[in-house]
Protein backbone atom coordinates (compact mmCIF):
# COMPACT_ATOMS: atom_id res chain seq x y z
CA UNK A 1 0.00 0.00 0.00
CA UNK A 2 1.39 3.38 -0.90
CA UNK A 3 1.58 5.40 2.09
CA UNK A 4 1.38 8.92 0.36
CA UNK A 5 -2.26 10.45 -0.79
CA UNK A 6 -3.95 13.37 -2.09
CA UNK A 7 -7.14 11.59 -0.95
CA UNK A 8 -8.51 12.35 2.56
CA UNK A 9 -7.68 9.71 5.07
CA UNK A 10 -10.15 7.65 6.96
CA UNK A 11 -9.08 6.04 10.43
CA UNK A 12 -11.90 2.74 9.33
CA UNK A 13 -10.05 1.97 6.46
CA UNK A 14 -6.85 2.51 8.11
CA UNK A 15 -7.68 0.39 10.93
CA UNK A 16 -9.43 -2.30 9.02
CA UNK A 17 -5.93 -2.73 6.80
CA UNK A 18 -4.13 -3.98 10.50
CA UNK A 19 -6.81 -5.73 12.90
CA UNK A 20 -7.55 -8.71 13.34
CA UNK A 21 -8.68 -11.54 15.50
CA UNK A 22 -5.43 -12.63 16.65
CA UNK A 23 -4.39 -8.73 17.19
CA UNK A 24 -6.98 -7.21 19.11
CA UNK A 25 -5.36 -4.05 20.49
CA UNK A 26 -5.19 -1.43 17.91
CA UNK A 27 -3.85 1.98 18.45
CA UNK A 28 -3.62 4.91 16.49
CA UNK A 29 -2.70 8.45 15.94
CA UNK A 30 -4.10 10.99 13.70
CA UNK A 31 -2.48 14.33 13.15
CA UNK A 32 -4.76 17.17 12.39
CA UNK A 33 -4.10 21.23 10.54
CA UNK A 34 -3.70 23.29 13.47
CA UNK A 35 -5.40 26.33 13.42
CA UNK A 36 -2.32 28.08 14.80
CA UNK A 37 1.63 28.16 14.30
CA UNK A 38 3.86 30.40 16.04
CA UNK A 39 0.79 32.60 17.17
CA UNK A 40 -0.33 33.37 14.03
CA UNK A 41 -3.71 32.28 12.13
CA UNK A 42 -3.25 29.28 9.52
CA UNK A 43 -5.92 28.95 6.70
CA UNK A 44 -4.69 25.65 5.40
CA UNK A 45 -1.62 24.20 4.68
CA UNK A 46 0.47 23.01 1.08
CA UNK A 47 1.95 19.33 1.93
CA UNK A 48 4.93 18.71 -0.67
CA UNK A 49 7.11 15.19 -0.41
CA UNK A 50 9.86 13.60 -2.15
CA UNK A 51 7.34 11.48 -3.48
CA UNK A 52 9.95 7.61 -4.33
CA UNK A 53 12.08 8.74 -1.16
CA UNK A 54 9.03 9.10 1.05
CA UNK A 55 7.50 6.19 0.14
CA UNK A 56 10.56 4.02 0.52
CA UNK A 57 10.93 5.76 4.10
CA UNK A 58 7.91 5.29 5.51
CA UNK A 59 8.00 1.16 4.27
CA UNK A 60 10.69 0.95 5.95
CA UNK A 61 9.38 2.91 9.01
CA UNK A 62 6.46 0.21 9.20
CA UNK A 63 9.58 -2.71 8.97
CA UNK A 64 11.48 -1.64 11.25
CA UNK A 65 7.95 -1.65 13.36
CA UNK A 66 7.08 -4.71 12.61
CA UNK A 67 10.17 -6.09 13.37
CA UNK A 68 10.50 -4.64 16.62
CA UNK A 69 6.92 -5.58 17.47
CA UNK A 70 4.87 -8.15 16.77
CA UNK A 71 2.27 -5.73 15.50
CA UNK A 72 0.75 -5.17 11.99
CA UNK A 73 0.98 -1.30 11.11
CA UNK A 74 -0.47 1.05 8.72
CA UNK A 75 0.45 4.61 7.46
CA UNK A 76 -0.69 7.18 5.23
CA UNK A 77 0.40 10.47 4.90
CA UNK A 78 -1.87 12.96 2.99
CA UNK A 79 0.18 15.69 0.93
CA UNK A 80 -1.48 18.57 -1.71
CA UNK A 81 -3.51 21.04 -0.23
CA UNK A 82 -5.26 20.64 3.57
CA UNK A 83 -7.25 22.33 5.25
CA UNK A 84 -7.81 23.05 9.17
CA UNK A 85 -9.53 20.12 10.56
CA UNK A 86 -8.18 17.76 7.84
CA UNK A 87 -5.86 14.97 8.95
CA UNK A 88 -2.66 15.11 7.80
CA UNK A 89 -0.93 11.78 8.73
CA UNK A 90 -3.01 8.36 10.56
CA UNK A 91 -1.00 5.28 11.22
CA UNK A 92 -2.75 1.95 13.04
CA UNK A 93 -1.00 -0.94 14.79
CA UNK A 94 -2.43 -3.98 15.89
CA UNK A 95 -1.06 -6.44 18.48
CA UNK A 96 -2.24 -9.13 20.72
CA UNK A 97 -1.58 -6.90 23.44
CA UNK A 98 -1.74 -3.30 24.03
CA UNK A 99 1.61 -2.64 25.17
CA UNK A 100 3.23 -3.59 21.68
CA UNK A 101 0.59 -1.51 19.89
CA UNK A 102 0.92 1.91 21.73
CA UNK A 103 4.87 1.19 21.60
CA UNK A 104 4.79 0.50 17.76
CA UNK A 105 2.35 3.15 16.66
CA UNK A 106 4.54 5.66 18.60
CA UNK A 107 7.33 4.47 17.47
CA UNK A 108 6.14 5.28 13.81
CA UNK A 109 4.84 8.44 14.19
CA UNK A 110 8.07 9.98 15.82
CA UNK A 111 10.30 8.00 12.91
CA UNK A 112 7.65 9.74 10.13
CA UNK A 113 8.18 13.39 11.68
CA UNK A 114 12.30 12.47 11.79
CA UNK A 115 13.07 10.62 8.76
CA UNK A 116 9.97 10.97 6.03
CA UNK A 117 10.87 13.71 3.16
CA UNK A 118 7.91 15.96 3.78
CA UNK A 119 7.22 19.95 3.74
CA UNK A 120 4.70 22.11 4.80
CA UNK A 121 3.15 25.22 3.80
CA UNK A 122 1.45 27.21 5.54
CA UNK A 123 -0.89 30.17 4.09
CA UNK A 124 -1.45 32.50 6.34
CA UNK A 125 -4.81 34.69 7.22
CA UNK A 126 -2.94 37.45 6.40
CA UNK A 127 -2.16 36.53 2.93
CA UNK A 128 1.52 35.88 3.35
CA UNK A 129 2.98 32.11 3.61
CA UNK A 130 5.88 30.33 5.25
CA UNK A 131 7.96 26.80 4.93
CA UNK A 132 7.24 25.24 8.09
CA UNK A 133 10.68 24.85 9.76
CA UNK A 134 10.03 22.59 13.29
CA UNK A 135 13.57 22.71 14.36
CA UNK A 136 13.25 27.07 14.08
CA UNK A 137 13.16 28.81 17.53
CA UNK A 138 9.68 29.85 18.11
CA UNK A 139 8.98 33.16 17.10
CA UNK A 140 8.98 36.68 19.55
CA UNK A 141 5.30 36.29 19.84
CA UNK A 142 5.56 32.73 21.44
CA UNK A 143 8.62 33.57 23.52
CA UNK A 144 8.20 34.57 27.27
CA UNK A 145 8.15 38.08 28.17
CA UNK A 146 11.52 38.08 29.22
CA UNK A 147 14.62 36.75 26.74
CA UNK A 148 17.16 38.76 29.68
CA UNK A 149 19.19 36.31 31.76
CA UNK A 150 18.00 34.71 33.92
CA UNK A 151 18.25 35.22 38.06
CA UNK B 1 18.84 2.65 -7.94
CA UNK B 2 20.85 4.38 -10.34
CA UNK B 3 24.51 4.15 -8.39
CA UNK B 4 27.11 2.63 -10.36
CA UNK B 5 29.34 0.12 -8.55
CA UNK B 6 32.71 0.92 -10.18
CA UNK B 7 35.73 1.48 -8.09
CA UNK B 8 36.99 4.98 -7.09
CA UNK B 9 38.76 6.94 -9.82
CA UNK B 10 42.51 8.09 -9.52
CA UNK B 11 41.77 11.44 -7.77
CA UNK B 12 41.83 14.39 -11.04
CA UNK B 13 41.41 11.34 -13.35
CA UNK B 14 37.84 11.91 -13.55
CA UNK B 15 34.46 13.80 -13.63
CA UNK B 16 31.46 12.87 -11.36
CA UNK B 17 28.32 13.88 -12.52
CA UNK B 18 24.93 13.85 -10.23
CA UNK B 19 21.32 14.58 -10.50
CA UNK B 20 20.65 17.06 -7.58
CA UNK B 21 17.06 17.40 -6.39
CA UNK B 22 16.11 20.43 -4.19
CA UNK B 23 12.57 21.19 -1.92
CA UNK B 24 10.17 23.25 -0.16
CA UNK B 25 12.28 26.64 0.56
CA UNK B 26 15.39 25.64 -1.52
CA UNK B 27 13.72 24.78 -4.54
CA UNK B 28 11.87 28.06 -4.17
CA UNK B 29 15.07 30.37 -3.96
CA UNK B 30 16.86 28.21 -6.61
CA UNK B 31 13.55 28.20 -8.69
CA UNK B 32 14.01 24.79 -9.07
CA UNK B 33 13.38 21.56 -8.49
CA UNK B 34 16.56 19.21 -9.99
CA UNK B 35 19.92 20.30 -11.67
CA UNK B 36 22.72 18.71 -12.76
CA UNK B 37 26.20 18.61 -10.73
CA UNK B 38 29.63 17.85 -12.55
CA UNK B 39 32.54 17.60 -9.66
CA UNK B 40 35.98 16.42 -10.04
CA UNK B 41 36.16 12.99 -7.84
CA UNK B 42 36.52 12.33 -5.75
CA UNK B 43 33.67 13.98 -4.07
CA UNK B 44 31.32 14.11 -0.97
CA UNK B 45 27.59 15.03 -0.84
CA UNK B 46 28.93 17.90 1.33
CA UNK B 47 31.38 19.24 -2.15
CA UNK B 48 27.61 18.68 -3.70
CA UNK B 49 25.93 20.98 -1.37
CA UNK B 50 28.49 23.61 -1.73
CA UNK B 51 28.37 23.60 -5.70
CA UNK B 52 24.54 24.06 -5.62
CA UNK B 53 24.59 26.62 -2.77
CA UNK B 54 27.43 28.93 -4.10
CA UNK B 55 25.22 29.51 -7.29
CA UNK B 56 22.79 31.62 -5.61
CA UNK B 57 23.74 34.80 -3.45
CA UNK B 58 23.11 34.50 0.59
CA UNK B 59 22.42 30.44 0.01
CA UNK B 60 25.09 29.47 2.36
CA UNK B 61 23.49 30.50 5.02
CA UNK B 62 20.84 27.26 4.48
CA UNK B 63 23.85 24.93 5.13
CA UNK B 64 23.72 23.99 8.96
CA UNK B 65 19.39 23.72 8.24
CA UNK B 66 19.84 21.08 5.46
CA UNK B 67 20.12 16.77 5.48
CA UNK B 68 20.85 14.40 2.72
CA UNK B 69 19.84 11.55 0.55
CA UNK B 70 21.32 9.57 -1.49
CA UNK B 71 19.26 7.38 -3.96
CA UNK B 72 16.20 7.88 -1.80
CA UNK B 73 18.29 7.25 1.39
CA UNK B 74 19.56 9.34 4.54
CA UNK B 75 23.09 10.19 4.44
CA UNK B 76 25.81 12.52 5.83
CA UNK B 77 27.71 15.35 4.11
CA UNK B 78 30.67 13.33 4.37
CA UNK B 79 29.50 10.58 2.18
CA UNK B 80 31.33 10.27 -1.03
CA UNK B 81 28.97 9.60 -4.14
CA UNK B 82 29.80 8.51 -7.88
CA UNK B 83 28.60 9.08 -11.26
CA UNK B 84 25.22 9.29 -11.80
CA UNK B 85 23.70 8.88 -8.11
CA UNK B 86 20.84 10.86 -6.99
CA UNK B 87 21.37 13.41 -4.48
CA UNK B 88 18.55 15.47 -2.54
CA UNK B 89 19.31 18.11 -0.33
CA UNK B 90 16.43 18.27 2.14
CA UNK B 91 15.62 21.67 4.32
CA UNK B 92 13.99 20.77 7.69
CA UNK B 93 11.07 18.15 7.07
CA UNK B 94 7.33 18.71 8.70
CA UNK B 95 5.66 15.93 7.77
CA UNK B 96 3.09 14.37 10.38
CA UNK C 1 -22.45 10.88 27.25
CA UNK C 2 -22.82 7.61 28.58
CA UNK C 3 -20.08 5.25 28.55
CA UNK C 4 -21.67 1.97 28.43
CA UNK C 5 -23.72 1.17 25.12
CA UNK C 6 -25.19 -1.83 23.74
CA UNK C 7 -24.68 -0.58 20.14
CA UNK C 8 -21.66 -0.95 18.16
CA UNK C 9 -18.80 1.36 19.15
CA UNK C 10 -17.76 3.43 16.10
CA UNK C 11 -13.64 5.15 15.98
CA UNK C 12 -14.91 8.38 14.11
CA UNK C 13 -17.41 8.98 15.94
CA UNK C 14 -15.49 9.12 18.51
CA UNK C 15 -12.27 10.98 17.28
CA UNK C 16 -15.25 13.56 16.21
CA UNK C 17 -15.90 14.14 19.93
CA UNK C 18 -12.37 14.80 21.33
CA UNK C 19 -10.83 16.47 18.21
CA UNK C 20 -10.76 20.39 17.65
CA UNK C 21 -8.39 22.84 15.34
CA UNK C 22 -6.66 23.15 18.75
CA UNK C 23 -5.93 19.49 19.82
CA UNK C 24 -4.26 18.22 16.50
CA UNK C 25 -3.13 15.23 18.04
CA UNK C 26 -5.22 12.15 18.73
CA UNK C 27 -4.20 9.23 19.64
CA UNK C 28 -6.74 5.96 20.28
CA UNK C 29 -7.02 2.41 21.29
CA UNK C 30 -9.65 -0.04 20.69
CA UNK C 31 -10.00 -2.91 22.40
CA UNK C 32 -11.41 -5.97 19.69
CA UNK C 33 -13.24 -9.52 20.81
CA UNK C 34 -10.24 -12.03 20.44
CA UNK C 35 -10.78 -15.81 19.07
CA UNK C 36 -9.08 -17.40 21.22
CA UNK C 37 -7.89 -17.32 25.29
CA UNK C 38 -5.93 -19.85 27.41
CA UNK C 39 -5.70 -21.78 23.99
CA UNK C 40 -9.19 -22.43 24.04
CA UNK C 41 -11.60 -21.44 20.94
CA UNK C 42 -13.62 -18.40 21.89
CA UNK C 43 -16.97 -18.02 19.58
CA UNK C 44 -18.25 -15.09 21.25
CA UNK C 45 -18.39 -12.63 24.52
CA UNK C 46 -20.97 -11.78 26.72
CA UNK C 47 -20.07 -8.73 28.49
CA UNK C 48 -22.33 -7.23 31.92
CA UNK C 49 -21.66 -4.73 33.81
CA UNK C 50 -22.92 -2.94 37.57
CA UNK C 51 -23.91 -0.23 35.47
CA UNK C 52 -24.43 2.40 37.78
CA UNK C 53 -20.89 2.05 39.07
CA UNK C 54 -19.40 1.36 35.81
CA UNK C 55 -20.58 4.63 34.65
CA UNK C 56 -19.67 6.66 37.42
CA UNK C 57 -15.91 4.89 37.56
CA UNK C 58 -15.60 5.78 33.80
CA UNK C 59 -16.57 9.31 34.24
CA UNK C 60 -13.93 9.71 37.05
CA UNK C 61 -11.15 8.09 35.17
CA UNK C 62 -11.87 10.51 32.30
CA UNK C 63 -12.06 13.78 34.30
CA UNK C 64 -8.67 12.36 35.96
CA UNK C 65 -7.08 12.24 32.32
CA UNK C 66 -8.03 15.55 31.57
CA UNK C 67 -6.87 17.09 34.78
CA UNK C 68 -3.24 15.28 34.38
CA UNK C 69 -3.16 16.07 30.43
CA UNK C 70 -4.35 19.21 28.68
CA UNK C 71 -6.47 16.74 26.10
CA UNK C 72 -10.15 16.13 26.01
CA UNK C 73 -10.67 11.80 26.24
CA UNK C 74 -13.83 10.10 24.96
CA UNK C 75 -14.42 6.59 26.33
CA UNK C 76 -17.12 3.75 25.57
CA UNK C 77 -17.07 0.16 26.49
CA UNK C 78 -19.75 -1.87 24.82
CA UNK C 79 -21.96 -4.15 26.84
CA UNK C 80 -24.50 -7.59 25.87
CA UNK C 81 -22.93 -10.39 23.33
CA UNK C 82 -20.25 -9.61 21.16
CA UNK C 83 -18.55 -11.27 18.09
CA UNK C 84 -15.40 -12.58 17.55
CA UNK C 85 -13.73 -9.43 16.12
CA UNK C 86 -16.05 -6.59 17.21
CA UNK C 87 -14.72 -3.54 19.44
CA UNK C 88 -15.35 -3.88 22.90
CA UNK C 89 -14.05 -0.86 24.20
CA UNK C 90 -13.11 2.54 22.48
CA UNK C 91 -10.79 5.22 23.60
CA UNK C 92 -9.74 8.68 21.92
CA UNK C 93 -8.07 11.07 23.44
CA UNK C 94 -6.96 14.95 21.39
CA UNK C 95 -4.23 16.89 22.72
CA UNK C 96 -2.32 19.88 21.25
CA UNK C 97 0.72 17.68 21.11
CA UNK C 98 1.20 13.89 21.28
CA UNK C 99 2.51 13.34 23.76
CA UNK C 100 -0.06 14.09 26.05
CA UNK C 101 -2.70 12.35 23.70
CA UNK C 102 -0.68 8.88 23.86
CA UNK C 103 -0.26 8.94 27.35
CA UNK C 104 -3.70 10.17 28.40
CA UNK C 105 -5.05 7.49 26.25
CA UNK C 106 -2.69 4.42 27.63
CA UNK C 107 -3.58 5.89 31.34
CA UNK C 108 -7.77 5.38 30.58
CA UNK C 109 -7.01 2.20 29.19
CA UNK C 110 -5.34 0.92 31.93
CA UNK C 111 -7.60 2.43 34.72
CA UNK C 112 -10.42 0.72 32.75
CA UNK C 113 -9.14 -2.70 33.03
CA UNK C 114 -8.26 -2.12 36.81
CA UNK C 115 -11.09 0.15 37.68
CA UNK C 116 -14.14 -0.17 35.60
CA UNK C 117 -17.17 -3.01 37.45
CA UNK C 118 -17.58 -4.89 33.98
CA UNK C 119 -17.40 -8.64 33.68
CA UNK C 120 -17.50 -11.18 30.62
CA UNK C 121 -18.21 -15.02 30.24
CA UNK C 122 -16.60 -16.37 27.16
CA UNK C 123 -18.66 -19.31 25.45
CA UNK C 124 -16.28 -21.52 23.55
CA UNK C 125 -16.55 -23.67 20.35
CA UNK C 126 -17.32 -26.71 22.43
CA UNK C 127 -20.40 -25.47 24.13
CA UNK C 128 -19.06 -24.49 27.46
CA UNK C 129 -18.60 -21.44 28.86
CA UNK C 130 -16.88 -19.38 31.86
CA UNK C 131 -16.70 -15.82 33.30
CA UNK C 132 -13.02 -14.60 32.39
CA UNK C 133 -10.70 -14.09 35.03
CA UNK C 134 -7.51 -12.05 34.05
CA UNK C 135 -5.98 -12.31 37.40
CA UNK C 136 -5.92 -16.66 36.84
CA UNK C 137 -3.08 -18.21 36.37
CA UNK C 138 -2.84 -19.50 32.94
CA UNK C 139 -4.30 -23.24 32.08
CA UNK C 140 -1.68 -25.84 31.65
CA UNK C 141 -1.96 -25.76 28.16
CA UNK C 142 -0.06 -22.45 28.12
CA UNK C 143 2.40 -22.70 30.44
CA UNK C 144 5.95 -24.28 29.81
CA UNK C 145 6.20 -27.73 29.60
CA UNK C 146 8.41 -27.96 32.77
CA UNK C 147 6.61 -26.37 35.57
CA UNK C 148 10.05 -28.04 37.66
CA UNK C 149 12.68 -26.11 39.20
CA UNK C 150 14.49 -23.51 37.54
CA UNK C 151 18.40 -24.75 37.72
CA UNK D 1 -26.23 7.79 47.32
CA UNK D 2 -28.33 6.01 49.80
CA UNK D 3 -25.66 6.16 52.39
CA UNK D 4 -27.25 7.65 56.06
CA UNK D 5 -24.82 9.85 57.63
CA UNK D 6 -25.30 9.18 61.56
CA UNK D 7 -22.26 8.60 63.51
CA UNK D 8 -21.97 5.07 64.49
CA UNK D 9 -24.34 3.54 67.16
CA UNK D 10 -22.84 2.04 70.06
CA UNK D 11 -22.09 -1.53 69.41
CA UNK D 12 -24.94 -3.94 69.74
CA UNK D 13 -27.30 -1.31 70.19
CA UNK D 14 -28.38 -1.62 66.20
CA UNK D 15 -28.31 -3.52 63.59
CA UNK D 16 -27.60 -2.31 60.32
CA UNK D 17 -29.00 -3.55 57.00
CA UNK D 18 -27.62 -3.19 53.77
CA UNK D 19 -28.00 -3.57 49.55
CA UNK D 20 -25.57 -6.22 48.69
CA UNK D 21 -25.64 -6.26 44.93
CA UNK D 22 -23.08 -9.60 43.76
CA UNK D 23 -21.92 -10.04 39.80
CA UNK D 24 -20.75 -12.58 37.42
CA UNK D 25 -19.99 -16.14 38.94
CA UNK D 26 -20.65 -15.29 42.08
CA UNK D 27 -24.31 -14.28 41.02
CA UNK D 28 -24.21 -17.34 39.58
CA UNK D 29 -23.16 -19.63 42.20
CA UNK D 30 -25.35 -17.96 44.76
CA UNK D 31 -28.46 -17.50 42.29
CA UNK D 32 -29.80 -14.06 42.91
CA UNK D 33 -27.60 -10.71 41.91
CA UNK D 34 -29.12 -8.89 45.10
CA UNK D 35 -29.43 -9.56 48.59
CA UNK D 36 -30.53 -8.25 51.72
CA UNK D 37 -27.83 -8.57 54.95
CA UNK D 38 -28.53 -7.24 58.50
CA UNK D 39 -25.58 -7.66 60.83
CA UNK D 40 -25.45 -6.72 64.20
CA UNK D 41 -23.63 -2.63 64.22
CA UNK D 42 -20.23 -1.99 64.17
CA UNK D 43 -19.87 -3.88 60.85
CA UNK D 44 -17.48 -3.72 57.85
CA UNK D 45 -17.53 -4.76 54.41
CA UNK D 46 -15.73 -7.91 55.48
CA UNK D 47 -18.40 -8.70 57.67
CA UNK D 48 -21.35 -8.30 54.63
CA UNK D 49 -18.91 -10.45 52.57
CA UNK D 50 -18.46 -13.44 54.99
CA UNK D 51 -22.29 -13.34 55.71
CA UNK D 52 -22.93 -13.57 52.00
CA UNK D 53 -20.53 -16.50 51.41
CA UNK D 54 -21.39 -18.08 54.27
CA UNK D 55 -24.99 -18.36 52.96
CA UNK D 56 -23.83 -21.12 50.12
CA UNK D 57 -21.34 -24.42 50.65
CA UNK D 58 -17.93 -23.87 49.59
CA UNK D 59 -18.12 -19.97 48.57
CA UNK D 60 -15.57 -19.56 50.95
CA UNK D 61 -13.17 -20.13 48.33
CA UNK D 62 -13.55 -16.75 46.45
CA UNK D 63 -12.58 -14.74 49.17
CA UNK D 64 -9.39 -14.08 48.25
CA UNK D 65 -10.77 -13.16 44.57
CA UNK D 66 -12.88 -10.48 45.49
CA UNK D 67 -13.00 -6.71 45.47
CA UNK D 68 -15.99 -4.35 46.84
CA UNK D 69 -17.56 -0.93 46.49
CA UNK D 70 -19.42 1.00 48.68
CA UNK D 71 -21.95 3.58 47.14
CA UNK D 72 -20.44 2.93 43.80
CA UNK D 73 -16.52 4.09 44.68
CA UNK D 74 -13.97 1.12 45.53
CA UNK D 75 -13.22 0.60 48.81
CA UNK D 76 -11.55 -1.77 51.00
CA UNK D 77 -12.41 -4.84 53.51
CA UNK D 78 -11.83 -3.42 56.45
CA UNK D 79 -14.22 -0.04 55.12
CA UNK D 80 -17.23 0.62 57.60
CA UNK D 81 -20.46 0.37 56.37
CA UNK D 82 -23.59 1.82 57.53
CA UNK D 83 -27.49 1.53 57.63
CA UNK D 84 -28.88 1.71 53.86
CA UNK D 85 -25.63 1.63 52.28
CA UNK D 86 -25.08 -0.27 48.69
CA UNK D 87 -22.52 -2.77 49.03
CA UNK D 88 -21.09 -4.57 45.94
CA UNK D 89 -19.00 -7.74 45.92
CA UNK D 90 -17.17 -7.68 42.96
CA UNK D 91 -15.16 -11.27 41.47
CA UNK D 92 -12.35 -10.28 39.44
CA UNK D 93 -12.85 -7.53 36.74
CA UNK D 94 -12.58 -8.07 33.07
CA UNK D 95 -13.75 -5.50 31.12
CA UNK D 96 -11.37 -3.25 28.19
Amino acid sequence: MPCLTSSPLDLDRLVARVVSPERGGVATFTGVVRNHHDGRSVLRLEYSAYDAMAEAECARIVSEAERQWPVRVALEHRTGHLEVGDAAVMIAAAGAHRQEAFDACRYVIEEVKRRVPIWKREHFADGTMSWVDPTARPKAADVAPSDGPVP
Amino acid sequence: MSSSSHSTPPASAASITVEVLVFAKLAELLGQTSLRVTLPAPTTVGDVRDAVLASGPGLERLTPALAFAVNRAHTTADAPVVDGDEVALLPPLAGG
